[in-house]
């Protein structure tokens, strides 16, 4: 197998790692932990997939991979201030397992 | 080129970066958001006039981005199809910018105005894209911006809600981008029309479809994926629940809409008909169960969230009909593109009442909902007519929706779905009017009213009656809705 | 493989030795004190070895010029942040180890 | 391929599986952030052996250090709001239910990357045939500023959307941190000359080598990131309208460019050809700008102090 498969594969690796994760803990910061994980292991397959060619390497996939870099930056930077905020109304840094069931809007 | 007075401009480029150079100036200058915000809302509804007649024309735009064409470069497209949505985000999205006008303080609107426009502007190019990367990108510029605006009035519910529904979408994208790298690979293209030419059935293409397919599911809310939405749709502001069930949930199946019928449904020896039972099954499971929660929920906000899920699932049951050739069944995609329009608008409307209710009383528990049909008559005749359409009774466009989709289900002997579709129907008729009824009931204690400004009640009210005029418009539609779902089976049979 | 490529050679294991000794250290030494002392005495002379080695593989002033920058910004770095890591530590409170 | 490289290869790619495993599993919050880094760091190595030295360059600077840089904060002020209890919360009840069934899922998943890795399809061979009209010569960047500049235009929005969001929620008042002691100080003066050097340099080497305005606007953002932990903190004065215009100047100047071009009757984003390398450049630069305000400031955590009312 060629070395582009080893990581395409360990992308595939880290996009299950990702998803039991995001199941699985409960603390809000391991969740943002997890999806960066999963979008690691997703553009591992978008540039592993694009193997060894003989016209050297795909710059596309590159491109979308920077792309998507800069998005997860945002959302994790966005899903940070969430979790913040959530913390300091809630006192907890976790989602609570039931629906709401107060008023919403004060 | 064209008969009317429009001038030919680049309609689907305006559409895109119209409200996204009102969202940054509106971030640069917040004075001036609101503004900006109401001029670019109103200036999508007359950009898309002008699409509209451009499409009527030509039936498909292609704008090549950068001049460079796919498969290099990324391609805008505008059909009936995404005509279809671009409408009912014109529509909703006006109406609500002129309700959310009088619903934030001044100095929270300066921060809801920026953050609409980013809205509309993913919104209006998700609709144009026919490119799978750049889609993925406008999933995440309106998945962030509908998490932002979930959030923004800030209370403990909300913010769980936003939490939630932000882990729920970012994971949506990320394994709808999966199934984009594995297509990518397999086909060497992004571009929608080039996928059609070269996609092969194979292990490749069908992880994509299953991948694509569950990323999107759970962006648009299908049962069992719905864990999301009732507690960020009913805990955000009056507002902004409208635009997230009206059609935010629309944008992620519009994209799997495209995809099934144009890239996996007509692939022979992918077993395309299995995916689609079970997208049927999963459509009436949400509605019965989406429909079953609605009736027990003590709260008007929750109740519509409910609706909502069990709205969404009417739209899956077009997947299983199959034409005799094994082909999408064009009847039952003209009757999903109507519900959409009807959902749409009802569901906008019915959420903005909501948020009047709220306003007034301070509360939206459905048992303590105290005369409000004396003292708040529009919004009560919002809700009252939305609720009709979505129960699918006559005269509203969400009758006309549903009739097809049963005309579609009884041609082709599909009790099940004709029974669900029926059995749906009843239900919703019992929430709406269990919420009816108590608008007439004196409430066991009496509660402080607040006033609500006559642009929040007539603006429901007004979304309501489009919602009731679909219904009378028929044959004024179905031409467009004909044109965007392909020709009928005796055409497409060669 | 001529003079300067054993040389190099030599460099490049000698600084994989120190790397080596520094890991090592980071991971038995008792504290966190003692590991830091490990980590950057061991590290930085380490670094040091291997960009001489490959400044002599390199065979220009251009790349051996950046070599050497790198490894200066590297000491820079480290001493700043093995104090400050020390500095919290100490402000935490965290004893040092004693036999 | 040699032997001895296929096996860096496999054990990279192992040492990333496992330490994203580690990232994810370890009890200590703080530790798993610093895995979750090193898994970063691991990652931009990865990119190199894959031959995307931009990637590398995107992943060392955002994947690896900002986010980074933004966890930890995150966590400190985490601490503060929620001090203990609040550790390793897993769901018992979840813990083996699903593994299962990701696995079951991820082999079907490998299944199908297998079956494309023989002969995958890519868009090399047209990337080369146009790259002379598009005005650099560095395929990603041409890629990114050019042939699918469109997804870049939505890209730096999205980072601006991100930051009012922030914005919107106003997570905490700003607060008063220690002093931070004169070594950070010192390190700052010595680094800073050397960020901005190195930023500038990506951001014009992105031309024609590996860089471009998101490597180049992260190592400034980093600049931005080490001057506030060392205390720094804009004038009152600067905090208003000329922060926002440093943070709006990036995705504004590039919807300018796209009105511009508009209208002068050529598709969204239609660079001519004479044109397209100052362009380019143009608004590399002012993205770049931007995205190290919006990075620094999002490291920050809440609006900057002293907004005047406007």
């Amino acid at each position: 197998m060629s070395a582009a498969g080893f990581y395409a594969l360990a992308g595939v690796a880290l996009v299950v790692l990702g998803l039991y994760g995001l199941a699985v803990q409960a603390h809000l910061l391991r969740k943002l932990l997890a999806v960066n994980i999963l979008g690691s292991g997703v553009f591992l397959v978008l540039v592993g997939l694009g193997g060894p060619a003989d016209a050297g390497p795909d710059p596309v996939p590159h491109a979308m991979v920077i792309t998507g870099i800069v998005v997860a930056v945002s959302a994790t930077a966005l899903g940070l201030v969430l979790m913040l905020k959530l913390t300091t109304t809630s006192g907890r840094p976790t989602l609570e397992d039931d629906a709401p069931r107060e008023g919403p809007e004060a | 080129m064209s008969p009317v007075l429009l001038p030919d401009l680049p309609w689907e480029a305006l559409l895109i970066l119209l409200p996204l150079t009102g969202a940054a100036a509106g971030a640069l200058w917040p004075p001036a958001a609101r503004a900006i915000g109401l001029l670019t809302t109103a200036g999508g509804l007359l950009l898309l006039a002008g699409l509209g007649t451009a499409v009527a024309d030509a039936q498909t735009l292609r704008h090549a981005v950068g001049g460079w064409g796919a498969p290099l470069g990324i391609e805008l497209r505008a059909d009936a199809l995404s005509l279809v949505f671009l409408t009912a985000t014109a529509l909703v999205g006006l109406g609500v910018a002129v309700y959310a006008d009088s619903y934030f303080e001044r100095s929270q609107a300066r921060g809801f105005w920026p953050l609409w426009l980013f809205l509309l502007g993913a919104l209006n190019a998700l609709f144009l894209s026919a490119d799978l990367f750049n889609l993925y990108v406008t999933l995440e510029l309106m998945g962030l911006a509908a998490v932002a605006l979930t959030a923004f009035s800030g209370g403990r519910a909300a913010l769980s809600g936003a939490m939630r529904y932000l882990l729920a979408t970012l994971l949506g994208s990320l394994v709808y981008l999966l199934g984009v790298a594995l297509l990518y690979h397999a086909t060497g293209t992004l571009d929608f029309s080039l996928l059609t030419q070269r996609l092969e059935a194979g292990p490749a293409a069908r992880t994509a479809l299953g991948l694509m397919g569950a990323g999107l599911a759970l962006k648009t809310a299908l049962f069992p994926f719905h864990f999301w939405l009732p507690p960020a749709h009913s805990s955000a502001p009056a507002p902004v629940s409208a635009l997230l069930s009206a059609l935010v949930v629309k944008a992620s199946f519009y994209i799997l809409v495209r995809l099934w019928l144009e890239l996996f449904a007509p692939l022979s020896g992918l077993e395309g008909a299995g995916t689609g039972e079970v997208l049927g099954w999963l459509g009436m499971a949400a509605i019965l169960w989406g429909s079953w929660q609605a009736l027990r929920q003590p709260r008007v906000k929750l109740l519509v969230a409910y609706s909502t899920v069990a709205q969404i699932g009417y739209l899956f049951l077009a997947f299983p009909l199959l034409t005799a050739a094994g082909l999408p069944d064009p009847a039952a995609w003209r009757a999903v593109l109507w519900l959409v329009l009807a959902h749409a608008l009802a569901k906008a409307a019915m959420f903005l009442a909501a948020g009047n209710l709220l306003r007034f009383g301070g509360h939206d528990r459905i048992p303590d909902l105290d005369c409000v049909a004396q003292r708040l008559p529009l919004t009560v005749a919002a809700f009252a007519l939305a609720g009709i359409s979505i129960a699918g009774l006559p005269p509203t466009g969400g009758f006309i929706g549903k009739w097809l989709l049963l005309e579609a289900a009884l041609l082709q002997g599909r009790w099940d779905l004709v029974a669900v579709m029926l059995l749906g129907g009843l239900l919703a008729a019992g929430y709406v009017f269990k919420v009816v009824g108590h608008f007439f009931t004196p409430a066991a204690a009496g509660h402080a009213a607040r006033p609500v400004p006559a642009a929040m009640e007539w603006t429901a009210l007004t979304l309501a009656i489009l919602a009731l005029l679909l219904g009378l418009a028929p044959a004024w539609l179905l031409p467009w809705l004909d044109l965007a779902v392909g020709p009928g089976p005796a055409e497409a049979v060669p | 493989m001529t003079g300067p490529d054993y040389l190099a050679a030599l460099l490049l294991l000698a600084g994989a030795l120190f790397f080596l000794a520094g890991t090592l250290g980071l991971l038995r030494f008792p504290d966190v004190y003692t590991r830091l002392h490990a980590l950057t005495k061991a590290d930085n002379v380490g670094l040091g070895l291997i960009v001489l080695g490959l400044s002599l593989q390199s065979g220009s002033w251009l790349v051996a010029g950046k070599l050497i920058l790198i490894w200066l910004l590297v000491l820079l770095a480290g001493a700043s942040v093995s104090h400050l890591i020390a500095r919290g530590a100490r402000l935490r409170g965290i004893p040092e180890w004693r036999r | 391929m040699s032997l001895l490289q296929t096996g860096i290869d496999a054990l990279l790619a192992l040492g990333l599986v496992w330490l994203a495993w580690r990232a994810l599993a370890c009890p200590d919050l703080f530790r798993g952030i610093v895995l979750f880094i090193a898994f970063g760091l691991l990652m931009a190595l990865a990119w190199v052996r894959l031959e995307a030295p931009d990637v590398a360059l995107a992943e060392a600077a955002i994947g690896a250090g900002l986010t980074g840089a933004l966890l930890l904060a995150a966590l400190a002020r985490l601490n503060r709001i929620a001090p203990a209890g609040t550790r390793a919360d897993t769901r018992e009840a979840w813990r083996n239910a699903p593994a299962l069934l990701l696995v079951l899922a991820g082999a079907g998943l490998g299944l199908a990357v297998l079956s494309l890795l023989p002969e995958p399809a890519g868009l090399q061979a047209q990337v080369a045939a146009e790259l002379g009209r598009s005005g650099v010569s560095n395929p990603v960047t041409a890629v990114l500023l050019n042939f699918r500049g469109y997804d870049t235009l939505l890209e730096v929005l999205v980072l601006l959307l991100a930051l009012l969001a922030a914005w919107s929620l106003e997570a905490e008042p700003p607060r008063r941190e220690a002093a931070p002691g004169p070594v950070l100080d010192l390190l700052l003066r010595l680094l800073l000359p050397v960020l901005v050097l190195a930023a500038a340099y990506l951001l014009w080497a992105g031309a024609h080598a590996p860089g471009g305005a998101f490597q180049a606007g992260a190592v400034l953002g980093a600049a931005g990131v080490l001057a506030l932990l060392a205390g720094w903190r804009l004038q009152p004065h600067l905090t208003g309208l000329p922060l926002r215009l440093a943070i709006v100047i990036g995705p504004g100047g590039f919807l300018l460019v796209a009105w511009a071009l508009l209208l002068t009757g050529r598709p969204l984003l239609e660079y001519p050809p004479a044109l397209a390398g100052a362009l380019i450049l143009l608004i590399e630069t002012l993205a770049t700008l931007s995205i190290a305000a919006t990075l620094a400031v999002l490291f920050q955590g809440s609006r900057p102090a002293a907004e005047p009312p406007a």
